[in-house]
């Protein structure tokens, strides 16, 4: 709000007589502020307070039973899973045998897919080729292949393997060749100009300065391999965080399955934190 | 070198931990691998693949159409709807049973959960259709490709109407959450439930291996109607089976509870894997009318009766 | 309507900006704003529009804007600030709309303002079809659609080649010959400055002090290319400068 | 390569005698040429190529034996199926339910998805804390959810919209929130200097810029969306292409699969045909 | 070594961009290539050093570029075109790498580079750490590095600030005058031209014909501010240009 102040009669004087504004009873106000917002600031310990407040929320109500035991599990209840998953060890028994399918097909799905990525990249025929093909494979859910997968790759540890590392493979080619192209082109310039060699040019430019766009893509294709473990895990798994799930669902067991989704959760904010890590070391060279 | 045994976490495959357990198979000369499997589908699948060599799961119209395929070879029966013994139970949910469901003659007009078409559950509303006189057409059915999902359609009334194992069914009918208004066997009697399979290789090239199998889980078979169908078994030896059911069943509930469970839902085991061909071809014949499987699927490609008696 | 500094300091975080400014903006003149990056100026010119409050001392207007102005503090940016989807005409319009004029008052705005920076031809371009330059014009007819008080110019020929630059210098000096608005105008190019600055205010370092105050007699319209006059002043801005740029260009960015 | 050419006299005396060069005897070659790369341009009907060859690999290695038919189906009898698909009328059966389905819950997940984008690109309360609970919930994979839809959601088309929305509600949600993020502030700046109020500047400056971003997250969001058709009529459909695959799935019957398959990755491909022509429409400003 | 463009023409599809440009590079000559916006003096310098094929006419190299030079047609960008992942060493080295140096003789060769720049206290830094006119100082020593034959530079100064600029031209006047390099040099700043060139090279709107070549006799380090000779040039080549300079910017962009 414009603060309209009496006349200072200091200030009058001061102003070159030449310059009046028009009327010669002026008014002094300071000028009224109109900037500001648009830039959310972060508001430290409102997540967990709203955390804990569903989770409260949830507990009462179905203490009470306004909510009933079909519809969610008691909060306290889930935690007394955990405690007991982590008490029988049958948690890292679950989780062990996860995360190695997690760590093994992702890895295979994304070293490839960057292989490829890169190669859409750099070359027109392969681009021209496999572009619309990776297109195609995209909106193929994973589900719908599993039976295939059984005759391809068997029921052991490899088809988990490949339908995870299939999940995370379109995803992570379409980011690495976006962040290929996305390469500043005059770097590139640069490097011809100073007459450095494609393979130099391929590795001192292009694959540094495609790094973080693909690094970013990560976060997602490992989310998709997270997401799909539990399809993996429908294959044969008798451990595995995967297939704890799909027997609480089988049994209508809401209070594993809660306690299994959170795991999947909490694995999904640990890649994604753990990759934020990653960002902030390798990428300090940011502006 | 060691065959796999492709098994899930149901009561129904007991004799095959019961065989594993007591070790009948390395009496037979066989070293036998368990293999867990999440649903009955894919162990058709992982048989074809040769993942697995031996399964016991129901004739579904994948097992079928793998048969076509010249991949699997059914080479026994197993579970069987006997008249006398409980079986298959119908259930109908507690809102349609107030509604007026009491009875599958009340079915036409009312949903029916099954996991996927042609499964085991369709064949079985298909009889029961079939016994009450109600065109199919009428009844709709709910694909809900699991046990899970039907279970919690029908414990909140989203299905009308369900056919499902004992031990499942009793489960339902103790919490209140379904009503019982029938039994398969009333309506399908002599009803081939599942049927032991193997691939096409194992079948034709490896008949001492197929024998021993075949042999081991005979004796497994016997010890199980012994103690929890025809009930001439003593206690010990009921609790002895119940302990060794326990570990791969419903291990995470108590023993006294997945015990009653088990007795619950017995159902009859084919003596010796006694295969009814009957049943299995009108299973057959009515996937086919349903052009769920081709009409080029022939007996020889589906069975091989050289191994057990048939009836 | 004449602006006032006054005791104007300003800090970000632990990053001391400026430092007791004080100024007055006299209606009618073009005070041109000079000092090395970083110093401070396009947050002083934030805190004329209000767009920005400092951390001491107060901006204040003095005397009212004529009444028929519609935004009387206003800016051109440095990178034009098109709205790239709306054509020439709409990115005036955009101006103009929240004020309740009627449709047909807004286009004669529209048409006057194209016609005083000879842009009737593009009025139905879009942004990316136009050069540098012509953006820059878009913008300074959108300032000129609200009847500014005063204009805030953030180094508005900096983004634009020198050529260019030279013609929409002519092209101000024109605009203001017609009809003389006030105007604080940050720039790093001393040309610039003597060319169009009634008065050159020199900040030093940051933080930033009010160093010198510079005034520039001849008449805009009388400036030209090589007038030894300017030569002169623009050496003697120079010369108060050129310690300090060199010292602001080699200081590392603790970023 | 440089070639080097003779030394033409002309050119020699030509040049400023107080330059010389070193070498009395000057050789005269064209600059080597040391551009061009790096710049992959398209391939006009490599992509149908390529696509003509696998099918006909496949139809010969499936014809031969080479291929067994347990692994891949002929393509000649996928093609097959989908004749009979159309003749019998089928495929409208199957393929209008799951459009329907996609539509009505693609809609919903998306625009509930937009609106707290745009929440959370704007509130800092609502950004603190939302964004840790969209994080959370992203890994989170549908399918494990199944049983709890039906309790909450029923068996009927309401499980699949709301399955299918949940899908599409949290990457549209991320891709939302980033797209105003990434509005330039100095437009928002200057709407502020014009004096414009907080609601003009929604709508005239944030929504239009963050549109484009938001429209390219859409093609993830309506892909996950695809994706997701096989899981939702996982849940008591009768007809949708989602449960032709189930149903084809659990039949072994690889012909019908494909054939599914195939339908799904064309509404794949068209949709991101449609958005790119809503692109090519409606953000033809973009320079 | 001196290069020579023989009727050199070009065309983008059906964009005529050059036109029968002819015209010699002499050694140890800073020649600057002032134009239009769009006329193609981008892509002459492109064609320069090979990174570009003319339509039609040649691009010569008359006479061997000396022995050490590791790479003859060296460029300097305007946005610098530095690896921001690499230090202001490892930008250097970047060039080196491929030439089969010893460790030793590389860190030497950046050393000299680095203090012929006065960057030696900034070896270690990352480009983000430091300002636009350290960043072409960056560039300018990593080129150095190579000892090139001939120095491509396109508007090298135009991204900077007009007071880092002219410190920047200061800086390629005293490293031309401790030793002479060649160089073509490509900028729209009238300012820069008359102060780095021995000779002007004025190309004319697309299609770019070659217009009109000045020279400029005052030795480089004489030439300072407000020099009349030098005004006079400049006002000289602005006459020459301004007409098309108007017409360039005013025509629209059919992107
Ligand atoms: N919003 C902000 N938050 C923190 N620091 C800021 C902010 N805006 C500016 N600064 C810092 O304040 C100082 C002055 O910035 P300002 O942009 O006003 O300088 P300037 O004189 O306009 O520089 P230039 O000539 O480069 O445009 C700089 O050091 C800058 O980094
Ligand atoms: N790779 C390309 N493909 C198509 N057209 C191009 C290409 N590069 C440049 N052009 C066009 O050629 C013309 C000349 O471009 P060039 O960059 O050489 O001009 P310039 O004189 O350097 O302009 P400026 O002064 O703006 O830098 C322009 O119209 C440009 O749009
Ligand atoms: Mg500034
Ligand atoms: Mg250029």
């Amino acid at each position: 709000m414009p603060e309209i102040t009496s006349i200072a009669p200091a200030i009058t004087t001061e102003r070159d007589p030449g310059k009046h504004s028009a009327d010669s009873k002026a008014t002094v106000r300071t000028v009224p502020f109109r900037g500001g917002g648009f830039a959310p600031t972060p508001v430290p310990g409102m997540a967990i307070a709203l955390f804990i407040a569903l989770i409260v929320l949830a507990e009462v109500g179905t203490r009470t039973g306004v909510i009933s035991n079909l519809t969610l599990p008691r909060p306290s209840a889930v935690l007394e899973t955990f405690v007991q998953l982590w008490n029988t060890g049958l948690l890292w028994k679950h989780l062990l045998p996860s995360l190695q399918r997690l760590f093994v097909g992702a890895v295979m799905g994304i070293a490839a897919g960057i292989a490829l990525g890169v190669m859409i990249g750099l070359f027109s025929y392969v681009r021209a080729g496999l572009v619309p093909l990776v297109a195609a494979l995209f909106p193929i859910p994973k589900i719908a292949l599993l039976p295939l997968f059984v005759i391809w790759f068997g029921i052991d540890e490899m088809s988990k393997y490949m339908l995870i590392a299939f999940g995370t493979f379109t995803p992570t080619v379409v980011a690495t060749y976006g962040a290929v192209d996305n390469v500043d082109r005059s770097l590139i310039r640069m490097g011809q100009s100073f007459g450095l060699s494609w393979w130099s040019i391929i590795r001192k430019i292009v694959l540094p300065g495609a790094f973080p766009a693909i690094l970013s893509g990560l976060r997602v294709s490992i989310s998709i391999a997270i997401i799909l473990l539990v399809a993996a895990e429908m294959l044969g798994a008798q451990f595995g965080v995967g297939s704890y799930i799909l027997e609480a669902g089988s049994l209508y067991d809401l209070e594993k399955l809660f306690a299994g989704v959170t795991i999947l959760s909490v694995m999904g904010l640990t890649v994604s934190f753990v990759i934020g890590v990653i960002e902030k070391h390798f990428l300090s060279w940011r502006g | 070198a060691s065959r796999n045994l492709a098994v899930l976490h149901l009561a129904s495959h007991a004799p095959s931990f019961i065989a594993f357990e007591r070790g009948y198979y390395k009496d037979a000369g066989l070293d036998i691998e368990l293999k867990f499997f999440e649903a009955a589908q894919p162990m058709a699948v992982a048989i074809a693949s040769g993942d697995a060599d031996f399964g016991v799961t129901a004739m579904s119209g994948g097992l079928v159409s793998l048969a076509q395929k010249d991949a699997v070879k059914v080479i026994g029966g197993a579970l069987t709807e006997e008249k006398g013994v409980v079986g298959a139970i119908i259930l109908a949910s507690n809102k349609a049973y107030e509604s007026g469901l009491t009875d599958p003659s009340k079915l036409s007009g009312k949903t029916f959960g099954v996991t996927t078409a042609g499964s085991s559950f369709h064949f079985m509303a298909h009889k029961i259709a079939q016994g009450n006189k109600i065109p199919m057409s009428e009844i709709e059915l709910r694909p809900l490709q699991k046990l899970g999902a039907i279970v919690g359609a029908i414990s909140t009334g989203q299905v009308d109407a369900w056919a499902i194992q004992p031990n499942v069914a009793k489960r339902l009918i103790r919490e209140g959450a379904a009503k019982q208004i029938g039994l398969v066997s009333d309506y399908a009697p002599n009803y081939q439930v599942t049927t032991a399979f193997t691939s096409t290789g194992n079948a034709r090239d490896e008949r001492t291996l197929t024998e021993s199998f075949v042999e081991a889980y005979s004796r497994a078979i016997a010890d199980y109607n012994a103690a929890f169908v025809d009930k001439t078994a003593d206690d010990a030896e009921r609790d002895a089976l119940a302990k060794i059911v326990h570990k791969y069943v419903e291990s995470d509930s108590a023993f006294e509870q997945a015990k009653q469970n088990l007795i619950d839902g017995a159902m009859r085991i084919n003596k010796g894997l006694a295969l009814s061909v009957d049943s299995c071809v009108e299973q057959v014949e009515w996937m086919k009318s349903e052009g769920m499987v081709k009409d080029a699927i022939t007996s020889e490609q589906l069975f091989d009766t050289s191994y057990v008696k048939t009836i | 309507m004449d602006l006032k500094l006054e005791n104007i300091s300003h800090s970000y975080g632990a990053v001391e900006v400026l430092k007791d400014i004080s100024l007055d903006i006299p209606q009618g003149q073009i005070i041109c704003l000079i000092g090395p990056s970083g110093c401070g100026k396009s947050t002083l010119l934030r805190f004329l529009g209000g767009l920005e409050k400092p951390s001491f001392g107060r901006v204040l207007q003095i005397g009212n804007a004529p009444t028929d102005s519609l935004n009387p503090l206003t800016y051109v940016f440095q990178h034009f600030a098109l709205l790239p989807w709306r054509t020439v005409e709409g990115n005036i319009k955009l101006v103009l709309e929240d004020h309740g004029l009627g449709g047909r008052e807004m286009d004669d705005i529209v048409s006057d303002v194209l016609e005083r920076t000879r842009l009737s031809d593009f009025r139905l371009a879009l942004p990316k079809q136009l050069s540098g330059g012509m953006r820059q014009r878009v913008a300074i007819s959108r300032a000129l659609a609200v009847r500014p008080a005063v204009m805030l110019m953030d180094e508005p020929l900096s983004a634009l080649d020198s050529q260019t630059r030279e013609l929409l210098m002519d092209d101000l000096v024109s605009l203001w010959t017609r009809q003389p608005f006030t105007s604080v105008y940050v720039t790093h190019n001393l040309n610039e400055a003597v060319r169009l600055g009634h008065r050159v205010v020199v900040l030093s370092r940051r933080p930033g002090r009010l160093r010198e105050i510079v005034d520039i007699e001849i008449p805009l319209s009388e400036r030209e290319l090589g007038d030894p006059l300017l030569e002169e002043k623009q050496k003697q801005l120079w010369s108060l400068m050129r310690e300090e740029a060199m010292a602001a260009d080699k200081e590392l960015v603790n970023a």
